[in-house]
């Protein structure tokens, strides 16, 4: 089993996500498709790491678990806020009061 | 420094030094006749001084003095100086410019009593300034000196022609004089130039060969024609008349206008060194001195008619010098000075009668201005060059001359100028002292003892000026001795018919249209067509391409450059709506940007 | 033979969840979805012989984030009714978008020499955690400050009673007290 | 011996403007003191410096180092030569006769004064000033100051849209005092971007070791290195110095600008410019001056027969002197362009002389437009009664505009012209003279419509002439045009010895590049 | 085990005061917010002052973290603006989130804390969760305003806040994804390793990817477009911190990744920085022209500031990257000042940061006019003001790089930059004030305004000492 099959089952998740963050409308939807990438990533790490026989890998899929979360946590906090301040559904593209 | 440089340096600078109080000391200046009698008094030094270094000069007709310091400094060592130059032909002219200025401040004492004490303080003032520098120039070592003194008369001229500035004639009339003297002047700027970049020098005593010295002398030639209202730059001084008459007297008969013949005669070695130049002075002079005297026919205010005069004597003058007759030319020079200024005083006092200078509204003055019409005759003849008069001997010089040189056509032109002169002076004349009195002569009368003084000062030169023509000859180093035959005599019967026609027209003093076969030069000359010509050269070339240029500018050059900012600034504004304020497209500009980096990055 | 079989198997899952994840059009679904996605992936990291990371993938992860994810669906929903719409647009230039990523990733992938066989070691958990607390022991510490640093931020921002402020509060200089003040700090 | 005298020279006016900071606002008297006193002590000691300039030695001298940046090879060189000092002397007449002539300046005068002062001690530097970097920064002060001097103090005008570029001048307010601010600020701007790249050039080219002017002319610069760079100084500080075609900000600027400020702008900062060009361009790259001076030249030619022509088409008085400081700029750079000793003494000494004499024009429009409030020509005439002294004094300006013997103008047109034909380009002599005809032309006409004739028309009846402050400011620079005028010796001896050096340096490549 | 810490020592001082002020914000009375602030304010500026005192130099957990004159540079750089934000924090958040004060400053220290120990960073591991320590408190910080507010600051802060998160959640993917291949790749997540990696395909893509991913948090087109809005909506003082100190830190990063890492800037992709460059430069300066607002206006002149910089960095010399500090020192005085103005202006409930809002207060707060005229001349880098030092010393810099097309570029678009910022000195100078009442400025930003002041004069008359401070920075940086 070759790892480009692995690389490229990634990228393939990768860039459903990708499609996804492009695509959705709203802010959980997208912070969806985030996760998605950041899987993807997490799998890159593990198979590479697994090919290379070493450590690198795992350790780090670890530390980016940890930071998708915080990062995921303070997405849903914003849009709580988000939805408190303007009550109004969470779809992100009718939040555009900043711009030019 | 010798005596005579000092004697020079106080004719110069004491009239200088009453201009300058004048002008700064307004309150003095507003005195009026106080400050008056102060100028009167610079000039009276003044003529002293030239008196006394005239004599001097005879006693010693050798002498050639020339005492200068640096002025311009050039890598490390002067490129010209400043200074005196003492020799018979200098102090000549400066005893002629010294004496007529005094003849016509005094003059003007009375001529100008009316005027506001402002005006006239500054009236005086500006006639010591003339007294400097005039006399900057007659005595001036090279030619950039002389330039300088030329230069500062034309601006007197402008200064007093437009004396009465709130006159819009005036205005306009001082305006045109310098603009054509400077325009003219170009002419002996660029002269400098070509002989400081051929000979690293201004003086007229070097030799830059035969070809530069033809350039040169030509572009002074321009010069002088501008400033000595030769054809056909002579447009200005008939206008000039606009000016208080006693200014007329002074630079517009005497001095000022003589000064282009002046710097002919001064610069006479470079001249020498150039046939063309000579050639083209002949006939231009011969030319001006008949088309001058023919107008000066047909004129009806008398300033007018002694305006014209002054041009064809002045062409006289030229002629003289191109065909080589130095002493012809500045002998006439000297005379003229006399007689014209006499005649001009002469006209004033008449005027200053009958406050207009239409000859319409004089006549039979005789009977009440006896001293006036004495002295106008004189002038009168004098200039029409009768017998014995100072005016005989050097017309008659310069004819004899002409002659000599060999060219018919310009001899007839001079002497048929001769004829009109008599006959149109032989007008004047009758005109003005003879007939029955218009009502505004009626209370005519002469002038103050100041209007008189000058005129019986001026007659006498006028009158014997002539006879020391060979004293003269000796001071310039020119040979001249006048011989008494037939055949001197032979021109001066021309006169003598001009003033038979003159009274067989006009003796009896009633106005009669001009003789016919002078009528179409007349009406010609009336129209004004060469006045017309260059209005309409100043309007083309210079108001309408002014106004080209300025648009170009505006609307053109800045135009592009605020198309500049204007696209900038417009820019600026339509790149704003790229900015949506759509998060969703920030997040797919960054992916897509990170796609086209790497892209780019990779295949590379 | 097996693994390729299971490898299939694996793909096939993820691939399909995680379209799932962005084209269905129930956020609920979307969020169940990505548990599928995110199961699917611990089982590709047994296949990787990463058993550990994969436990925390389940535990940790799946659990974690899809436990989040309702709780920010239900507090911002709309309605009673759990069929939350989660539309989609731009899908052509997300398309594109997600179409160039993946032939340059791909690209790259096949344009680079890969080992094509798994080597035989593998890495034990204990290991693991040796290097965790050796060389990464400071990245360690640093996560911890940030968990810490986001969970009280977090907390604060979607905290639902907010201050509220007399506007009139000359507050302008030090030594004052700012004006009224509710909410006890966390 | 003063110690330090050049630092104090161009410190005066910044600790002056300091100190304007403290003085409260009410104190009207007091910040106009304070101003005249910096202004008497710079020109003071400009004209200490003149006096005392040892023509026999020559070179620089007064020699004062400061360090700024030793790792970079910056350091604050002051050192006057001819040149400098000649151009001292016009500043120091200029700012003093500046302040005196905005005396009755009533609003936010305070700010005014600061700035202004800011700006002398800029321009004071630069001409003091050896280092080239420091002299850039110099530069950048003098030329700063004026967007807000004349976006606060400016007179309002307005250029009605037409022409191909319509939309153009209905989109921007043209001819408005905020315009020409910018306008100015901006095209100077992009100017000194152009002086910072040919510095930095200089300096790597030299070594990257010192921007010490003296050194970096020991230095000799690869001829394609000059070639490329003196275009680039050339129009970069062209642009201050009014060069065709980036001199349009000139006429709209100097217009708006308030009096004292067109005084320093057009009398002074012009000058920086072609100072600039033949100070950085023409000595520190002879060579590419040489290369390039028929362009030069002749762009200076266009300069003032197209300035000339220019100001006779204009009706707003403050234009007409712009346009003239155009022309009368081109003669500057004419000069400079011919690269022999007449033309560069002619060059500086129409510096001065034009510097005195459009500082004069200016005070007096000035006046004319404070008594007036009117700009427009047209609606002048007569004032030569009620305002004698100004006409007078504008009749004088008009003279030495028109290069009449006896006033500075005259000297400065006379050597230039000189320089011009010995260059070989007779033509740009001829050019020259004509434009100077132009130029009486306009001046005259402007003398006429403007003082004589009938008038004043009712509106303008009452006015009087100027006030014995302002006549301090017309007498000082009056006479100054008539001294140099009459005695140039003193000046010229300044300017010529460090010319005739220059020139003797440069001969050899003069004779090696056009033999 | 402490003795061997002392090079984290100033990182840890500011924990520990984050720290403290976590556990006082639960022990203290409820209104002693405010004290918190000044307190943090204070340590930031004591361990400012220790940092020249104690010897950072030397490195931890074998080589993981390194110290060093280059760590200390911009150490101080974030302590000064920690310092100046919090100062200038001080009545905004009493004001406006009275409530959650405690936690304002705990997550502004945290992020100053990430960023203090980016530079050392020499593992991939450490950079990016450092680099995520930063970044993360950002996010929060931005939302924090009241959500009932006249003027609808706490609309536009979320609002700021969400655009900033999304972009920087994907772009923080993005990051993983490239550190993933290059890790993958090479094998090793030393920084100092990588530098003599074989490149490959998946190597450069990773490589790319990872400047995509920096290159959000430093704002360059065109990963900025978040950067206008978020400065726009978010608290001013806040945006003033965040305009500067992640700039630096995100530089600090590349530096760190791209210098000592990859030799990339001597490698294939200095075409592409230039380009990025050049494009930043030009797009910051075009957008900022018309602007009304002025903290967006600002945000855009920051962008073309970026714009600069990463013109130096793209040198990749040792010069080029002294010289950049030295421009990420004299910004980050210069903005942080420009910003506080605004905040002065803005200060009191109207709001009011709109261009014309400026008008006449030369007459309303003569002194906040004088300094903002100051730093909007250091931003166009205009003589006497730390920006003109910057902008000639990146010039310099560039031009022995041998771009000289780009210095004239650079010159060329400061002067249209300074259209934009005499826009402001207009408004404020030449326009008359629409309400002439004094404008009271609160004390804390009073005070922050003074220090940039003289931090922008200061290093304008005399950049001499910080000129070498740089150097030596980033001699130790290329070691």
């Amino acid at each position: 089993m070759p790892l480009a099959a692995w690389l490229i089952l990634a990228a393939g998740l990768f860039s459903i996500g990708l499609y996804g963050v492009a695509s959705r409308r709203g802010a959980i939807g997208i912070l969806l498709s985030v996760e998605l990438m950041a899987n993807a990533v997490n799998l890159i790490f593990i198979a590479f790491g697994r090919y290379r026989g070493d450590h690198l890998g795992q350790v780090f899929t670890l530390f980016a678990v940890a930071l998708t979360v915080a990062e995921v946590a303070i997405g849903l906090a914003l849009v709580i806020l988000l939805h408190r301040v303007r009550r109004s559904d969470e779809r992100v593209d009718a939040v555009r009061e900043l711009h030019g | 420094m010798s005596l005579p440089i000092e004697l020079a340096l106080v004719a110069l600078f004491v009239p200088a030094a009453m201009a300058v109080l004048l002008a700064l000391v307004p309150p003095l200046r507003r005195t009026g006749r106080p400050a008056a009698w102060l100028s009167v008094l610079a000039a009276t030094v003044s003529l002293g001084a030239a008196v006394w270094l005239f004599a001097d000069q005879l006693a010693h007709p050798t002498r050639d003095l020339l005492e200068s310091v640096a002025w311009l400094p050039h890598a490390g060592a002067s490129m010209a100086d400043v200074g005196l130059r003492i020799d018979g032909i200098s102090v000549g002219m400066t005893l002629v410019v010294t004496l007529v200025a005094f003849c016509v401040q005094v003059f003007s004492l009375d001529y100008m009593r009316s005027e506001p004490d402002a005006d006239l303080g500054r009236y005086f003032a500006y006639h010591s300034f003339f007294i400097f520098s005039m006399l900057m120039l007659v005595l001036a070592p090279n030619l950039l000196q002389l330039f300088f003194g030329w230069e500062l008369v034309g601006l007197t001229s402008y200064l007093l022609i437009g004396f009465y500035f709130k006159k819009p004639s005036a205005a306009k009339a001082a305006v045109k004089a310098f603009w054509v003297t400077k325009l003219a002047d170009t002419g002996l700027l660029l002269a400098l130039l070509v002989l400081y970049s051929h000979t690293g020098g201004f003086e007229w005593t070097s030799h830059p060969g035969a070809d530069v010295a033809t350039l040169v002398t030509l572009l002074l030639f321009v010069a002088v024609v501008g400033k000595s209202a030769q054809f056909p730059l002579h447009v200005w001084l008939p206008d000039a008349m606009e000016g208080p008459t006693p200014v007329s007297a002074l630079l517009h008969a005497a001095t000022m206008v003589a000064a282009g013949v002046y710097l002919i005669v001064r610069t006479d070695p470079l001249f020498a060194q150039a046939a063309l130049t000579r050639e083209v002075m002949v006939y231009i002079g011969s030319f001006t001195a008949i088309f001058a005297a023919v107008i000066a026919c047909v004129q009806t205010d008398i300033k007018k008619v002694l305006a014209y005069s002054t041009c064809s004597q002045l062409g006289y003058m030229v002629a003289a010098l191109g065909a080589g007759s130095v002493m012809g030319g500045y002998f006439h020079l000297t005379t003229h000075a006399f007689f014209k200024a006499l005649l001009f005083l002469g006209a004033g006092s008449v005027i200053h009668a009958v406050h207009s200078n239409e000859m319409s509204d004089m006549g039979g003055l005789w009977g009440r201005m006896k001293l006036t019409g004495t002295v106008f005759l004189v002038g009168s003849i004098s200039l029409a060059g009768m017998p014995f008069t100072a005016g005989f001997f050097s017309k008659d010089l310069i004819l004899e001359s002409m002659l000599e040189s060999g060219r018919l056509l310009p001899w007839l032109a001079l002497l048929g100028a001769a004829f009109l002169t008599a006959f149109y002076m032989g007008r004047v004349f009758f005109l003005v002292f003879l007939g029955k009195r218009s009502e505004k002569a009626e209370h005519a009368h002469e002038g103050g003892w100041e209007m008189r003084l000058p005129l019986v000062l001026l007659a006498i030169p006028a009158l014997l000026g002539g006879y020391f023509g060979a004293h003269f000859a000796g001071m310039w180093h020119l040979d001249y001795e006048p011989e008494w035959n037939l055949q001197a005599f032979a021109p001066s019967l021309v006169p003598i018919l001009g003033f038979v026609a003159a009274w067989s027209m006009y003796g009896r003093g009633e106005a009669r249209p001009a003789p016919a076969m002078l009528a179409p030069i007349a009406r010609l000359a009336r129209s004004g067509a060469l006045d017309h010509f260059y209005e309409g050269v100043y309007r083309v070339l210079g108001l309408k391409l002014a106004a080209a240029v300025g648009f170009f500018d505006r609307y053109i050059v800045d135009g592009l450059i605020n198309l500049a900012g204007y696209l900038t600034l417009t820019g600026g504004q339509r790149v704003r709506r790229l900015q949506s304020g759509n998060v969703r497209d920030y997040v797919f500009v960054v992916a897509f940007a990170i796609f086209a980096l790497s892209a780019f990055g990779m295949l590379r | 033979m097996i693994d390729r079989i299971a490898f299939g198997i694996v793909a096939a899952a993820l691939l399909l969840s995680a379209l799932r994840v962005v084209t269905s059009k129930n956020l609920v679904h979307s969020v169940l979805w990505l548990g599928v996605t995110l199961a699917s992936t611990a089982v590709a990291y047994l296949l990787l012989s990463a058993p550990f990371i994969a436990s925390i993938q389940i535990m940790l992860y799946t659990g974690g984030i899809i436990t989040l994810m309702l709780f920010g669906v239900m507090l911002t929903r709309r309605g009673e009714d759990l069929a939350i719409p989660n539309d989609t647009s731009e899908g052509g230039r997300a398309l594109v978008l997600s179409l160039a990523t993946f032939g340059l990733f791909t690209g790259a992938v096949v344009m680079t020499p890969l080992p094509l066989d798994a080597p035989s070691i593998t890495v034990d958990t204990a290991e693991l955690g040796r290097q965790i607390l050796g060389p990464n022991l400071m990245a360690f510490e640093v996560l911890s400050v940030l968990l810490l640093a986001v969970m009280v931020g977090a907390i604060v921002i979607a905290r639902r009673r907010d201050a509220s402020v007399d506007h009139t509060a000359p507050g302008l200089r030090l030594d004052t007290d700012p004006s009224s003040e509710d909410g006890s700090a966390s | 011996m003063i110690p330090h005298a050049l630092a104090i020279l161009v410190g005066a006016p910044f600790v002056a403007a300091l100190v304007l900071l403290a003085v409260p606002q009410r104190l009207r008297l007091v910040t106009r003191l304070v101003s005249l006193a910096a202004a008497l002590i710079s020109a003071g000691l400009s004209g200490w410096v003149a006096a005392t300039w040892d023509i026999a030695r020559g070179g620089f001298q007064l020699d004062e180092r400061y360090t700024v940046l030793p790792s970079l090879g910056i350091e604050m060189h002051l050192a006057v030569d001819g040149w400098g000092a000649a151009l001292l002397v016009l500043t120091g007449l200029i700012i003093v006769a500046g302040v005196l002539a905005t005396w009755t300046q009533e609003r936010r005068d305070q700010e005014f004064y600061i700035l202004l002062l800011v700006l002398v001690s800029g321009v004071f530097g630069v001409f003091v000033c050896q280092d080239l970097f420091i002299f850039f920064l110099f530069y950048e002060i003098a030329v700063l100051p004026m967007y807000i001097l004349i976006g606060i103090w400016g007179s309002q005008g307005k250029v009605e849209p037409r022409g191909p570029l319509k939309f153009v001048y209905e989109y921007l307010d043209v001819g408005g005092r905020e315009y020409a601010a910018m306008k100015l600020t901006l095209m100077l701007l992009v100017g000194s971007a152009a002086i910072l790249v040919a510095i930095l050039a200089l300096y790597s080219e030299a070594g990257g070791t010192t921007f010490d002017m003296i050194e970096l002319g020991r230095h000799h610069f690869d001829v394609d290195t000059q070639k490329l760079y003196f275009p680039i100084v050339w129009l970069g500080f062209g642009a201050l110095a009014g060069v065709f075609p980036f001199h349009t900000w000139s006429p709209d600027g100097h217009a708006a600008a308030p009096t004292a400020v067109s005084m320093l702008h057009a009398g002074v900062l012009m000058k920086l410019g072609a100072f600039g060009i033949m100070r950085v361009g023409m000595v520190l790259m002879p060579e590419g001056a040489i290369a390039w001076a028929p362009v030069v030249g002749g762009v200076a030619v266009i300069n003032i027969v197209y300035g000339a022509f220019g100001a006779m088409s204009q009706k707003d008085l403050k234009y007409i002197v712009a346009y003239s400081s155009v022309s009368h700029m081109g003669v500057v750079m004419l000069g400079a362009a011919t690269m022999t000793v007449d033309g560069w003494n002619g060059a500086i000494f129409q510096m001065v002389a034009h510097g005195v004499m459009t500082g004069l024009f200016f005070a007096l429009v000035g006046l004319v437009y404070g008594k007036t409030h009117t700009r427009w020509v047209p609606k002048m005439g007569g004032f030569g009664r009620v305002m004698p002294g100004i006409a007078s004094f504008f009749t004088l300006a008009c003279l030495s505009s028109l290069a009449l013997p006896g006033t500075a103008g005259f000297i400065a047109e006379l050597l230039v012209f000189l320089g011009a034909w010995q260059s070989g380009h007779p033509v740009w002599a001829i050019a020259g003279a004509a434009g100077a005809f132009v130029t009486a032309v306009y001046v005259l006409r402007a003398v006429k419509s403007i003082f004589w004739g009938e008038g004043p028309s009712k509106e303008f009846e009452h006015l009087g002439d100027a006030n014995r402050v302002e006549w301090g400011a017309l007498v000082l620079l009056g006479a100054a045009i008539l001294v140099f005028g009459f005695w140039p010796g003193p000046v010229l001896n300044l300017i010529d010895a460090t010319t005739t050096r220059l020139v003797h340096d440069l001969l050899p490549l003069t004779l090696a590049l056009n033999p | 085990m402490l003795t061997e810490l002392s090079p984290l020592l100033l990182p840890l001082l500011v924990l520990g005061a984050a720290l403290l002020v976590l556990f006082a914000d639960m022990a203290l009375p409820k209104n002693g917010g405010r004290h918190l602030g000044l307190f943090m304010a204070i340590a930031f500026a004591a361990i400012f002052g220790a940092s020249f005192f104690v010897d950072t130099a030397g490195n931890v957990f074998d080589g993981v973290w390194v110290g060093g004159d280059f760590t200390l540079f911009f150490d101080r750089v974030f302590l000064l603006a920690g310092a100046l934000a919090s100062l200038g924090s001080l009545d905004h958040v009493a004001r406006h989130m009275p409530g959650r004060q405690g936690e304002y400053y705990l997550l502004l220290a945290c992020s100053v804390f990430g960023m203090m120990l980016l530079p050392g960073a020499r593992d991939l591991v450490l950079l990016v969760v450092c680099f995520e320590l930063m970044g993360m408190p950002l996010y929060l910080l931005a939302a924090w305003s009241k959500t009932d507010d006249k003027v609808g600051r706490g609309k536009n802060a979320s609002e700021a806040a969400l655009k900033f998160y999304l972009v920087g959640a994907v772009s923080s993917v993005f990051l993983l994804l490239g550190l993933a291949l290059v890790v993958g790749m090479s094998g090793t997540t030393s920084i100092t390793a990588l530098a003599h990696m074989r490149h490959s395909a998946l190597f450069d893509l990773g490589l790319l990817t990872i400047f995509g991913g920096m290159g959000f948090k430093i704002g360059v087109v065109p990963f900025h477009m978040w950067v206008p809005d978020t400065y726009e909506g978010a608290p001013t003082p806040f945006v003033a911190f965040l305009s500067v100190a992640p700039k630096a830190a995100g530089f600090a990063a590349l530096c760190v990744v791209f210098l000592v890492g990859f030799h990339v800037p001597s490698g294939s992709f200095i075409p592409l920085l230039l380009f990025l460059a050049a494009t930043t430069m030009i797009v910051g300066n075009l957008f900022a022209l018309r602007q009304e607002n002025a903290k967006r206006l600002l945000a855009y002149s920051g962008i073309a500031q970026i714009g600069y910089m990463l013109l130096t960095f793209a040198t990749g010399t040792r010069m080029g990257t002294g010289m950049l500090l030295f421009f990420l020192a004299g910004y980050t005085v210069t903005n942080v000042g420009a910003f506080m103005v605004v905040e002065a202006m803005a200060s009191g409930d109207r709001g009011t940061d709109q261009i014309e809002d400026f008008d006449g207060l030369y007459a309303r707060a003569p002194g906040l006019a004088l300094a903002m005229l100051l730093f909007l001349l250091s931003l166009a880098g205009i003589p006497f003001a730390v920006g003109f030092w910057a902008k000639l010393y990146v010039f310099m810099a560039v031009w022995e790089a041998g771009h000289g097309m780009l210095v004239f570029l650079g010159a060329v678009l400061a002067v249209v930059a300074l259209f934009y910022y005499l826009r402001i000195a207009r408004a404020m100078y030449m326009n008359e004030p629409k309400d002439a009442t004094p404008l009271e400025t609160p004390l804390g930003v009073k005070l922050a305004i003074l220090l940039c002041l003289a931090g922008v004069l200061g290093m304008g008359v005399y950049p001499a000492p910080f000129l070498e401070q740089a150097m030596l920075a980033s001699r130790s940086l290329f070691g």
